[in-house]
Protein backbone atom coordinates (compact mmCIF):
# COMPACT_ATOMS: atom_id res chain seq x y z
CA UNK A 1 0.00 0.00 0.00
CA UNK A 2 1.13 3.68 -0.81
CA UNK A 3 0.08 5.95 1.62
CA UNK A 4 1.29 9.35 2.02
CA UNK A 5 0.37 12.17 4.32
CA UNK A 6 -0.90 15.41 2.69
CA UNK A 7 -1.86 16.98 5.89
CA UNK A 8 0.94 19.73 5.84
CA UNK A 9 -0.93 20.61 2.32
CA UNK A 10 -4.07 21.00 3.70
CA UNK A 11 -5.02 24.29 5.58
CA UNK A 12 -6.21 23.33 9.12
CA UNK A 13 -6.81 25.06 12.17
CA UNK A 14 -4.62 25.33 14.84
CA UNK A 15 -7.23 24.07 17.56
CA UNK A 16 -6.90 20.32 17.23
CA UNK A 17 -10.45 19.44 18.50
CA UNK A 18 -12.00 20.21 15.82
CA UNK A 19 -9.51 18.44 13.59
CA UNK A 20 -10.35 14.68 12.10
CA UNK A 21 -8.58 12.04 10.29
CA UNK A 22 -10.46 10.54 7.05
CA UNK A 23 -8.98 7.88 4.52
CA UNK A 24 -8.80 8.70 1.44
CA UNK A 25 -8.96 6.30 -1.43
CA UNK A 26 -8.10 6.80 -5.24
CA UNK A 27 -9.01 5.01 -8.08
CA UNK A 28 -8.09 5.45 -12.20
CA UNK A 29 -6.76 8.64 -13.16
CA UNK A 30 -7.07 10.50 -9.70
CA UNK A 31 -4.81 7.38 -8.44
CA UNK A 32 -2.58 8.16 -11.60
CA UNK A 33 -2.07 11.83 -10.42
CA UNK A 34 -2.10 11.16 -6.76
CA UNK A 35 0.76 8.45 -7.16
CA UNK A 36 -0.71 6.98 -4.60
CA UNK A 37 -3.96 4.36 -4.13
CA UNK A 38 -5.08 5.56 -0.57
CA UNK A 39 -3.62 8.52 2.16
CA UNK A 40 -4.85 9.61 5.56
CA UNK A 41 -5.47 13.26 5.91
CA UNK A 42 -6.12 15.31 8.82
CA UNK A 43 -8.77 18.27 7.78
CA UNK A 44 -11.05 20.57 9.98
CA UNK A 45 -14.45 18.89 11.04
CA UNK A 46 -16.14 21.54 9.42
CA UNK A 47 -14.35 20.86 5.90
CA UNK A 48 -16.99 20.01 3.31
CA UNK A 49 -16.51 17.49 0.59
CA UNK A 50 -16.04 19.97 -2.43
CA UNK A 51 -13.60 21.84 -0.54
CA UNK A 52 -11.73 18.45 0.21
CA UNK A 53 -11.39 17.64 -3.11
CA UNK A 54 -10.18 21.63 -3.92
CA UNK A 55 -7.59 21.24 -1.58
CA UNK A 56 -6.08 17.82 -2.42
CA UNK A 57 -6.69 18.78 -6.39
CA UNK A 58 -4.09 21.43 -5.54
CA UNK A 59 -1.86 19.00 -4.17
CA UNK A 60 -1.92 16.62 -6.64
CA UNK A 61 -2.76 18.95 -9.58
CA UNK A 62 -5.80 16.81 -10.68
CA UNK A 63 -7.10 17.55 -13.92
CA UNK A 64 -10.54 16.64 -13.68
CA UNK A 65 -12.49 19.51 -12.00
CA UNK A 66 -14.89 18.56 -9.22
CA UNK A 67 -18.12 19.19 -11.31
CA UNK A 68 -17.09 15.85 -13.30
CA UNK A 69 -16.72 13.90 -10.07
CA UNK A 70 -19.12 11.87 -7.86
CA UNK A 71 -18.48 11.37 -3.92
CA UNK A 72 -18.66 7.84 -1.94
CA UNK A 73 -18.09 8.40 1.73
CA UNK A 74 -18.26 4.54 3.43
CA UNK A 75 -18.63 3.03 0.49
CA UNK A 76 -22.11 4.49 -0.66
CA UNK A 77 -22.47 7.21 -2.49
CA UNK A 78 -23.10 10.71 -1.00
CA UNK A 79 -24.01 14.04 -1.46
CA UNK A 80 -21.50 16.89 -2.12
CA UNK A 81 -22.99 18.91 0.84
CA UNK A 82 -22.61 15.74 3.27
CA UNK A 83 -20.61 16.13 6.28
CA UNK A 84 -17.08 14.12 7.05
CA UNK A 85 -16.82 12.53 10.47
CA UNK A 86 -13.57 11.20 12.08
CA UNK A 87 -12.81 7.79 10.35
CA UNK A 88 -14.86 8.18 7.04
CA UNK A 89 -13.85 6.71 3.87
CA UNK A 90 -13.99 9.48 1.09
CA UNK A 91 -13.80 8.60 -2.80
CA UNK A 92 -13.75 10.63 -5.56
CA UNK A 93 -15.42 8.72 -8.16
CA UNK A 94 -14.09 10.21 -11.49
CA UNK A 95 -16.63 8.92 -14.86
CA UNK A 96 -17.23 5.36 -14.64
CA UNK A 97 -16.39 2.62 -17.47
CA UNK A 98 -17.94 -0.13 -17.13
CA UNK A 99 -19.52 -2.75 -19.23
CA UNK B 1 4.55 2.86 -10.44
CA UNK B 2 0.98 2.68 -12.63
CA UNK B 3 0.79 -1.28 -11.60
CA UNK B 4 1.37 -0.16 -8.18
CA UNK B 5 -1.20 2.57 -7.41
CA UNK B 6 -3.73 0.48 -9.52
CA UNK B 7 -3.04 -3.06 -7.86
CA UNK B 8 -5.91 -2.80 -5.05
CA UNK B 9 -8.37 -1.87 -7.69
CA UNK B 10 -7.64 -4.89 -10.18
CA UNK B 11 -8.49 -7.74 -7.92
CA UNK B 12 -11.15 -8.21 -5.17
CA UNK B 13 -11.11 -8.94 -1.42
CA UNK B 14 -13.59 -11.84 -1.16
CA UNK B 15 -13.39 -15.19 -2.32
CA UNK B 16 -15.22 -16.51 -6.12
CA UNK B 17 -17.72 -18.43 -3.44
CA UNK B 18 -18.51 -15.38 -1.42
CA UNK B 19 -18.83 -13.68 -5.03
CA UNK B 20 -21.03 -16.09 -5.96
CA UNK B 21 -23.14 -16.18 -3.29
CA UNK B 22 -23.65 -11.95 -2.81
CA UNK B 23 -24.74 -12.19 -6.80
CA UNK B 24 -27.14 -14.69 -5.86
CA UNK B 25 -28.36 -12.90 -2.28
CA UNK B 26 -27.96 -9.36 -3.24
CA UNK B 27 -27.87 -9.66 -7.67
CA UNK B 28 -24.31 -7.86 -8.17
CA UNK B 29 -20.76 -8.29 -7.57
CA UNK B 30 -17.17 -7.93 -8.70
CA UNK B 31 -15.12 -10.38 -9.65
CA UNK B 32 -11.84 -10.74 -11.10
CA UNK B 33 -11.57 -13.74 -12.78
CA UNK B 34 -13.61 -15.31 -15.98
CA UNK B 35 -17.45 -15.04 -15.17
CA UNK B 36 -18.93 -18.72 -14.71
CA UNK B 37 -21.70 -18.16 -16.93
CA UNK B 38 -23.35 -21.61 -16.54
CA UNK B 39 -23.58 -20.78 -12.87
CA UNK B 40 -25.05 -17.50 -12.82
CA UNK B 41 -27.75 -18.82 -15.13
CA UNK B 42 -28.31 -22.17 -12.54
CA UNK B 43 -28.77 -19.45 -9.40
CA UNK B 44 -31.76 -17.81 -12.08
CA UNK B 45 -33.58 -20.89 -12.95
CA UNK B 46 -37.20 -21.07 -11.84
CA UNK B 47 -40.08 -22.69 -12.66
CA UNK B 48 -42.50 -20.25 -12.97
CA UNK B 49 -40.28 -18.08 -15.50
CA UNK B 50 -40.63 -18.73 -19.29
CA UNK B 51 -38.57 -15.98 -19.80
CA UNK B 52 -34.33 -15.47 -19.83
CA UNK B 53 -32.64 -12.83 -21.25
CA UNK B 54 -28.92 -12.40 -20.83
CA UNK B 55 -26.52 -9.99 -21.73
CA UNK B 56 -22.67 -10.51 -22.46
CA UNK B 57 -20.47 -7.79 -22.89
CA UNK B 58 -16.88 -8.83 -24.53
CA UNK B 59 -14.12 -6.86 -25.14
CA UNK B 60 -13.94 -6.17 -28.52
CA UNK B 61 -11.03 -5.77 -31.34
CA UNK B 62 -11.64 -2.45 -31.77
CA UNK B 63 -12.69 0.68 -30.08
CA UNK B 64 -14.32 2.91 -33.21
CA UNK B 65 -11.52 2.88 -36.14
CA UNK B 66 -8.79 1.87 -33.44
CA UNK B 67 -7.35 -1.77 -32.79
CA UNK B 68 -7.68 -2.86 -29.31
CA UNK B 69 -5.26 -5.49 -28.13
CA UNK B 70 -6.50 -5.89 -24.35
CA UNK B 71 -7.73 -3.98 -21.73
CA UNK B 72 -7.74 -3.98 -17.82
CA UNK B 73 -11.34 -2.75 -15.79
CA UNK B 74 -10.43 -1.59 -12.73
CA UNK B 75 -13.09 -1.55 -9.49
CA UNK B 76 -14.04 0.52 -6.28
CA UNK B 77 -15.20 -3.25 -4.96
CA UNK B 78 -17.20 -2.38 -2.10
CA UNK B 79 -19.01 0.64 -3.53
CA UNK B 80 -20.15 -1.58 -6.39
CA UNK B 81 -21.44 -4.41 -4.52
CA UNK B 82 -23.24 -1.24 -2.74
CA UNK B 83 -24.52 0.62 -5.12
CA UNK B 84 -25.24 -3.16 -7.00
CA UNK B 85 -27.40 -4.39 -4.56
CA UNK B 86 -29.95 -0.84 -5.32
CA UNK B 87 -29.83 -1.13 -8.70
CA UNK B 88 -30.94 -4.89 -8.44
CA UNK B 89 -33.46 -3.74 -6.01
CA UNK B 90 -34.65 -1.11 -8.20
CA UNK B 91 -35.22 -3.34 -11.22
CA UNK B 92 -36.96 -5.83 -9.35
CA UNK B 93 -39.65 -2.35 -8.37
CA UNK B 94 -39.80 -1.41 -12.01
CA UNK B 95 -39.77 -4.38 -13.74
CA UNK B 96 -42.14 -7.69 -13.99
CA UNK B 97 -39.02 -9.87 -13.07
CA UNK B 98 -38.52 -12.65 -10.81
CA UNK B 99 -34.72 -12.41 -10.46
CA UNK B 100 -31.61 -10.81 -11.56
CA UNK B 101 -27.87 -11.28 -11.14
CA UNK B 102 -24.99 -9.40 -13.07
CA UNK B 103 -21.32 -9.50 -12.40
CA UNK B 104 -18.99 -7.08 -13.69
CA UNK B 105 -14.83 -8.52 -14.13
CA UNK B 106 -12.16 -6.65 -13.34
CA UNK B 107 -8.43 -7.10 -13.93
CA UNK B 108 -6.66 -7.57 -17.04
CA UNK B 109 -9.03 -9.03 -19.85
CA UNK B 110 -8.46 -10.25 -23.28
CA UNK B 111 -10.50 -9.82 -27.07
CA UNK B 112 -13.61 -11.90 -26.50
CA UNK B 113 -13.75 -12.08 -22.60
CA UNK B 114 -16.41 -11.64 -20.94
CA UNK B 115 -16.56 -7.93 -18.93
CA UNK B 116 -20.25 -8.04 -18.03
CA UNK B 117 -22.84 -10.76 -17.47
CA UNK B 118 -26.54 -9.82 -16.89
CA UNK B 119 -29.13 -12.36 -16.59
CA UNK B 120 -32.41 -11.79 -15.60
CA UNK B 121 -35.70 -14.30 -15.91
CA UNK B 122 -39.41 -13.65 -15.67
CA UNK B 123 -42.49 -15.05 -15.85
CA UNK B 124 -42.81 -13.29 -19.37
CA UNK B 125 -40.77 -12.20 -22.09
CA UNK B 126 -40.83 -8.21 -22.49
CA UNK B 127 -39.94 -7.54 -18.94
CA UNK B 128 -37.00 -10.11 -19.06
CA UNK B 129 -35.75 -7.92 -21.95
CA UNK B 130 -36.57 -4.34 -20.80
CA UNK B 131 -35.07 -4.94 -17.28
CA UNK B 132 -31.76 -6.91 -18.70
CA UNK B 133 -31.12 -3.70 -20.40
CA UNK B 134 -32.31 -1.09 -17.97
CA UNK B 135 -29.72 -2.86 -15.46
CA UNK B 136 -27.17 -2.74 -18.13
CA UNK B 137 -27.25 0.96 -18.97
CA UNK B 138 -27.21 1.41 -15.06
CA UNK B 139 -24.90 -0.67 -14.40
CA UNK B 140 -22.27 1.37 -17.10
CA UNK B 141 -23.61 4.31 -15.48
CA UNK B 142 -23.28 3.87 -11.58
CA UNK B 143 -20.89 1.22 -11.10
CA UNK B 144 -17.21 2.41 -9.92
CA UNK B 145 -15.52 0.13 -12.88
CA UNK B 146 -12.80 1.89 -15.06
CA UNK B 147 -11.06 0.59 -17.67
CA UNK B 148 -7.97 1.34 -19.52
CA UNK B 149 -7.44 0.17 -22.91
CA UNK B 150 -4.14 -1.26 -24.61
CA UNK B 151 -3.35 -0.50 -28.32
CA UNK B 152 -0.75 -2.29 -30.63
CA UNK B 153 1.83 0.33 -29.98
CA UNK B 154 1.36 -0.14 -26.40
CA UNK B 155 -0.53 3.44 -25.89
CA UNK B 156 -3.18 3.32 -23.52
CA UNK B 157 -6.40 5.42 -22.08
CA UNK B 158 -8.51 5.96 -19.46
CA UNK B 159 -12.26 5.69 -20.98
CA UNK B 160 -15.25 7.02 -20.25
CA UNK B 161 -19.03 5.76 -21.21
CA UNK B 162 -20.64 9.67 -20.68
CA UNK B 163 -17.95 11.40 -22.25
CA UNK C 1 -55.35 -41.72 -32.88
CA UNK C 2 -54.12 -38.15 -32.10
CA UNK C 3 -50.56 -39.28 -31.84
CA UNK C 4 -50.89 -40.80 -35.34
CA UNK C 5 -51.94 -37.41 -36.83
CA UNK C 6 -49.43 -35.85 -34.86
CA UNK C 7 -46.45 -37.61 -35.18
CA UNK C 8 -44.79 -36.30 -38.00
CA UNK C 9 -44.94 -32.78 -36.79
CA UNK C 10 -43.26 -34.05 -33.49
CA UNK C 11 -40.05 -35.04 -34.89
CA UNK C 12 -37.72 -33.67 -37.78
CA UNK C 13 -36.46 -35.30 -40.36
CA UNK C 14 -32.73 -33.99 -40.48
CA UNK C 15 -30.09 -35.22 -38.63
CA UNK C 16 -28.55 -32.82 -35.11
CA UNK C 17 -25.91 -32.43 -37.18
CA UNK C 18 -27.90 -30.77 -39.74
CA UNK C 19 -30.04 -28.55 -37.67
CA UNK C 20 -26.77 -26.86 -36.38
CA UNK C 21 -25.49 -26.15 -39.72
CA UNK C 22 -28.33 -25.22 -40.87
CA UNK C 23 -28.54 -22.82 -38.11
CA UNK C 24 -25.40 -21.41 -38.19
CA UNK C 25 -25.91 -20.58 -42.21
CA UNK C 26 -29.82 -19.48 -42.19
CA UNK C 27 -29.47 -19.00 -38.62
CA UNK C 28 -32.61 -20.36 -37.84
CA UNK C 29 -34.08 -24.08 -37.63
CA UNK C 30 -36.16 -27.00 -35.69
CA UNK C 31 -34.57 -29.25 -33.09
CA UNK C 32 -36.51 -32.09 -31.70
CA UNK C 33 -33.72 -32.99 -28.89
CA UNK C 34 -32.90 -30.49 -26.16
CA UNK C 35 -31.59 -26.98 -27.36
CA UNK C 36 -27.50 -27.23 -26.97
CA UNK C 37 -26.94 -23.87 -25.67
CA UNK C 38 -22.92 -23.49 -25.69
CA UNK C 39 -22.71 -24.71 -29.26
CA UNK C 40 -24.78 -22.09 -30.38
CA UNK C 41 -22.97 -19.41 -28.44
CA UNK C 42 -19.76 -20.74 -29.51
CA UNK C 43 -21.04 -20.27 -33.12
CA UNK C 44 -21.50 -16.57 -32.31
CA UNK C 45 -18.25 -16.22 -31.06
CA UNK C 46 -16.69 -12.55 -32.99
CA UNK C 47 -13.64 -10.38 -31.82
CA UNK C 48 -15.43 -7.79 -33.51
CA UNK C 49 -18.69 -8.14 -31.44
CA UNK C 50 -19.10 -6.22 -28.04
CA UNK C 51 -22.40 -7.77 -27.20
CA UNK C 52 -24.30 -10.78 -27.27
CA UNK C 53 -27.78 -10.90 -26.15
CA UNK C 54 -29.92 -14.38 -25.74
CA UNK C 55 -32.92 -15.31 -24.77
CA UNK C 56 -34.80 -18.46 -23.86
CA UNK C 57 -38.16 -19.54 -23.40
CA UNK C 58 -38.25 -22.27 -21.04
CA UNK C 59 -41.50 -24.23 -20.32
CA UNK C 60 -43.26 -22.59 -17.43
CA UNK C 61 -45.39 -24.36 -14.64
CA UNK C 62 -48.55 -22.55 -15.23
CA UNK C 63 -50.06 -20.19 -17.65
CA UNK C 64 -52.09 -17.41 -16.31
CA UNK C 65 -53.81 -19.11 -13.35
CA UNK C 66 -53.13 -23.21 -14.57
CA UNK C 67 -51.06 -25.16 -13.44
CA UNK C 68 -48.80 -26.63 -16.53
CA UNK C 69 -47.52 -30.32 -16.28
CA UNK C 70 -45.77 -30.43 -19.84
CA UNK C 71 -46.54 -29.67 -23.41
CA UNK C 72 -45.88 -30.50 -26.73
CA UNK C 73 -44.39 -28.23 -29.58
CA UNK C 74 -45.39 -29.85 -33.09
CA UNK C 75 -43.79 -28.18 -35.80
CA UNK C 76 -43.81 -27.67 -40.16
CA UNK C 77 -40.09 -28.12 -40.21
CA UNK C 78 -39.68 -27.31 -44.15
CA UNK C 79 -41.63 -24.34 -43.88
CA UNK C 80 -40.39 -23.06 -40.47
CA UNK C 81 -36.67 -23.48 -41.86
CA UNK C 82 -37.83 -21.42 -45.12
CA UNK C 83 -39.44 -18.62 -42.80
CA UNK C 84 -37.08 -18.96 -40.09
CA UNK C 85 -34.17 -17.74 -42.61
CA UNK C 86 -36.64 -15.23 -44.18
CA UNK C 87 -36.94 -13.84 -40.31
CA UNK C 88 -32.64 -13.82 -39.71
CA UNK C 89 -32.05 -12.19 -43.50
CA UNK C 90 -34.47 -9.54 -42.15
CA UNK C 91 -33.19 -8.87 -38.87
CA UNK C 92 -29.76 -8.47 -40.11
CA UNK C 93 -31.13 -5.54 -42.44
CA UNK C 94 -33.14 -3.90 -39.88
CA UNK C 95 -30.87 -4.12 -36.94
CA UNK C 96 -26.94 -3.28 -37.02
CA UNK C 97 -26.16 -6.52 -36.15
CA UNK C 98 -23.54 -9.14 -36.58
CA UNK C 99 -24.97 -12.23 -36.53
CA UNK C 100 -27.97 -14.29 -34.96
CA UNK C 101 -29.23 -17.29 -34.81
CA UNK C 102 -32.70 -19.18 -33.40
CA UNK C 103 -33.65 -22.78 -32.92
CA UNK C 104 -36.83 -23.38 -31.89
CA UNK C 105 -37.59 -27.24 -30.01
CA UNK C 106 -40.58 -29.48 -30.72
CA UNK C 107 -41.87 -32.59 -28.76
CA UNK C 108 -42.95 -33.18 -25.69
CA UNK C 109 -41.38 -30.77 -22.88
CA UNK C 110 -41.58 -30.84 -19.23
CA UNK C 111 -41.63 -27.85 -17.15
CA UNK C 112 -38.54 -25.93 -17.22
CA UNK C 113 -36.86 -27.39 -21.10
CA UNK C 114 -35.75 -24.66 -23.22
CA UNK C 115 -38.48 -24.31 -25.94
CA UNK C 116 -36.88 -21.71 -28.02
CA UNK C 117 -33.19 -19.93 -28.14
CA UNK C 118 -32.62 -16.73 -29.44
CA UNK C 119 -28.93 -15.42 -29.55
CA UNK C 120 -27.67 -11.76 -31.29
CA UNK C 121 -24.36 -10.69 -31.53
CA UNK C 122 -23.54 -7.30 -32.74
CA UNK C 123 -20.60 -4.65 -31.82
CA UNK C 124 -22.89 -2.36 -30.00
CA UNK C 125 -25.64 -3.27 -27.21
CA UNK C 126 -28.61 -1.78 -28.65
CA UNK C 127 -29.21 -4.01 -31.85
CA UNK C 128 -28.44 -6.62 -29.88
CA UNK C 129 -31.23 -6.24 -27.55
CA UNK C 130 -33.37 -5.01 -30.22
CA UNK C 131 -32.92 -7.64 -33.28
CA UNK C 132 -33.22 -10.36 -29.91
CA UNK C 133 -36.67 -9.11 -29.43
CA UNK C 134 -37.88 -8.29 -32.91
CA UNK C 135 -36.70 -12.11 -33.74
CA UNK C 136 -38.90 -13.85 -31.06
CA UNK C 137 -41.56 -11.85 -31.44
CA UNK C 138 -41.28 -12.87 -35.64
CA UNK C 139 -40.67 -16.06 -34.31
CA UNK C 140 -43.54 -16.28 -32.11
CA UNK C 141 -46.04 -15.07 -34.95
CA UNK C 142 -45.03 -16.44 -38.34
CA UNK C 143 -43.03 -19.80 -37.46
CA UNK C 144 -45.18 -22.91 -37.98
CA UNK C 145 -45.07 -24.38 -34.55
CA UNK C 146 -47.87 -25.59 -32.36
CA UNK C 147 -48.35 -25.81 -28.72
CA UNK C 148 -50.62 -28.22 -26.84
CA UNK C 149 -50.78 -27.66 -23.16
CA UNK C 150 -51.13 -30.99 -20.49
CA UNK C 151 -52.90 -30.18 -17.17
CA UNK C 152 -52.65 -31.90 -14.04
CA UNK C 153 -56.51 -33.31 -14.51
CA UNK C 154 -54.96 -34.70 -18.11
CA UNK C 155 -56.77 -32.63 -20.39
CA UNK C 156 -54.98 -30.41 -22.82
CA UNK C 157 -55.60 -28.05 -25.66
CA UNK C 158 -54.32 -25.85 -28.52
CA UNK C 159 -53.19 -22.63 -27.65
CA UNK C 160 -52.51 -19.39 -29.89
CA UNK C 161 -50.50 -16.17 -29.47
CA UNK C 162 -52.57 -14.20 -31.21
CA UNK C 163 -55.47 -15.34 -29.65
CA UNK D 1 -48.70 -42.12 -42.59
CA UNK D 2 -52.25 -41.70 -42.41
CA UNK D 3 -53.63 -40.88 -46.01
CA UNK D 4 -57.04 -40.49 -47.04
CA UNK D 5 -58.28 -39.72 -50.27
CA UNK D 6 -61.19 -37.55 -49.90
CA UNK D 7 -61.87 -36.53 -54.07
CA UNK D 8 -65.33 -37.87 -54.12
CA UNK D 9 -65.78 -35.41 -51.85
CA UNK D 10 -64.47 -32.39 -53.85
CA UNK D 11 -66.57 -31.20 -56.37
CA UNK D 12 -64.42 -31.82 -59.57
CA UNK D 13 -65.02 -31.44 -63.28
CA UNK D 14 -65.90 -34.14 -65.29
CA UNK D 15 -62.93 -33.41 -68.17
CA UNK D 16 -60.49 -34.99 -66.57
CA UNK D 17 -57.71 -32.82 -68.58
CA UNK D 18 -58.53 -30.03 -66.19
CA UNK D 19 -57.97 -32.09 -62.96
CA UNK D 20 -54.75 -32.16 -60.63
CA UNK D 21 -53.49 -33.94 -57.68
CA UNK D 22 -52.00 -32.49 -55.16
CA UNK D 23 -51.11 -32.98 -51.55
CA UNK D 24 -52.27 -31.75 -47.80
CA UNK D 25 -50.60 -31.54 -45.01
CA UNK D 26 -52.51 -31.20 -41.81
CA UNK D 27 -50.94 -29.94 -38.48
CA UNK D 28 -52.88 -29.52 -34.91
CA UNK D 29 -56.07 -28.87 -34.80
CA UNK D 30 -57.00 -29.32 -38.38
CA UNK D 31 -54.77 -32.92 -38.53
CA UNK D 32 -57.44 -33.61 -35.22
CA UNK D 33 -60.42 -32.85 -37.16
CA UNK D 34 -59.38 -34.36 -40.72
CA UNK D 35 -58.02 -37.46 -38.17
CA UNK D 36 -54.86 -37.82 -40.83
CA UNK D 37 -51.16 -35.81 -41.44
CA UNK D 38 -51.91 -35.86 -45.30
CA UNK D 39 -54.05 -36.81 -48.41
CA UNK D 40 -53.89 -36.25 -51.78
CA UNK D 41 -56.64 -34.33 -53.48
CA UNK D 42 -57.79 -34.33 -56.96
CA UNK D 43 -59.09 -30.66 -57.91
CA UNK D 44 -59.73 -28.77 -60.99
CA UNK D 45 -56.76 -26.73 -61.98
CA UNK D 46 -58.90 -23.53 -61.96
CA UNK D 47 -60.16 -24.27 -58.52
CA UNK D 48 -58.51 -21.25 -55.68
CA UNK D 49 -57.03 -21.78 -52.31
CA UNK D 50 -59.78 -20.40 -50.91
CA UNK D 51 -62.26 -22.47 -52.52
CA UNK D 52 -59.78 -26.03 -51.58
CA UNK D 53 -60.09 -24.88 -48.17
CA UNK D 54 -63.62 -24.65 -48.11
CA UNK D 55 -64.83 -28.13 -49.72
CA UNK D 56 -62.21 -29.79 -47.07
CA UNK D 57 -64.03 -28.02 -44.62
CA UNK D 58 -67.45 -29.31 -45.87
CA UNK D 59 -65.40 -32.63 -45.59
CA UNK D 60 -63.26 -32.82 -42.13
CA UNK D 61 -66.08 -29.87 -40.80
CA UNK D 62 -63.00 -27.58 -39.88
CA UNK D 63 -64.16 -25.35 -37.13
CA UNK D 64 -61.70 -22.57 -38.19
CA UNK D 65 -62.90 -19.96 -40.63
CA UNK D 66 -60.81 -19.85 -43.44
CA UNK D 67 -60.41 -15.90 -42.50
CA UNK D 68 -58.01 -17.18 -39.77
CA UNK D 69 -55.66 -19.21 -41.94
CA UNK D 70 -52.96 -18.91 -43.35
CA UNK D 71 -51.70 -20.90 -46.38
CA UNK D 72 -48.30 -22.50 -47.45
CA UNK D 73 -47.31 -23.64 -51.24
CA UNK D 74 -44.27 -25.90 -51.24
CA UNK D 75 -42.89 -24.99 -47.88
CA UNK D 76 -43.44 -21.29 -48.45
CA UNK D 77 -46.03 -18.72 -47.28
CA UNK D 78 -48.39 -18.29 -50.12
CA UNK D 79 -51.05 -15.92 -50.81
CA UNK D 80 -54.73 -17.15 -50.64
CA UNK D 81 -54.98 -15.82 -54.62
CA UNK D 82 -51.81 -17.88 -55.48
CA UNK D 83 -52.57 -20.21 -58.66
CA UNK D 84 -52.59 -24.25 -57.73
CA UNK D 85 -50.45 -26.78 -59.43
CA UNK D 86 -50.37 -30.46 -60.15
CA UNK D 87 -47.78 -31.59 -57.63
CA UNK D 88 -48.12 -29.02 -54.84
CA UNK D 89 -47.89 -29.12 -51.29
CA UNK D 90 -50.85 -27.09 -49.96
CA UNK D 91 -50.91 -26.73 -45.99
CA UNK D 92 -53.29 -24.56 -44.19
CA UNK D 93 -51.75 -22.95 -41.30
CA UNK D 94 -53.98 -22.41 -38.23
CA UNK D 95 -52.71 -19.77 -35.44
CA UNK D 96 -49.33 -20.51 -34.67
CA UNK D 97 -48.00 -21.19 -30.93
CA UNK D 98 -44.07 -21.57 -30.97
CA UNK D 99 -41.99 -19.32 -28.61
Amino acid sequence: MNTTDVMDNIDVKKNNESLITINILYFASLADEAGCHEEKVSIDSSMSLIDLYTQLSQTHRFSRPQSELRVAVNDYFAKWTDLISDGDNVVFITPVAGG
Amino acid sequence: MTDNVHSHSMTIKRSVDEVYTIAERDGFALLDVAIDEDRLKKTLDDDSCGAFVCFEGRVRNHNNATSVDRLTYYGYEDLAINQGRAIIEEAKKRFEITHAIAIHRIGALEVGDVAIWVGVVSAHRYPAFDACRWILDTVKADIPVWKQEYYEDDSSKWLSNNG
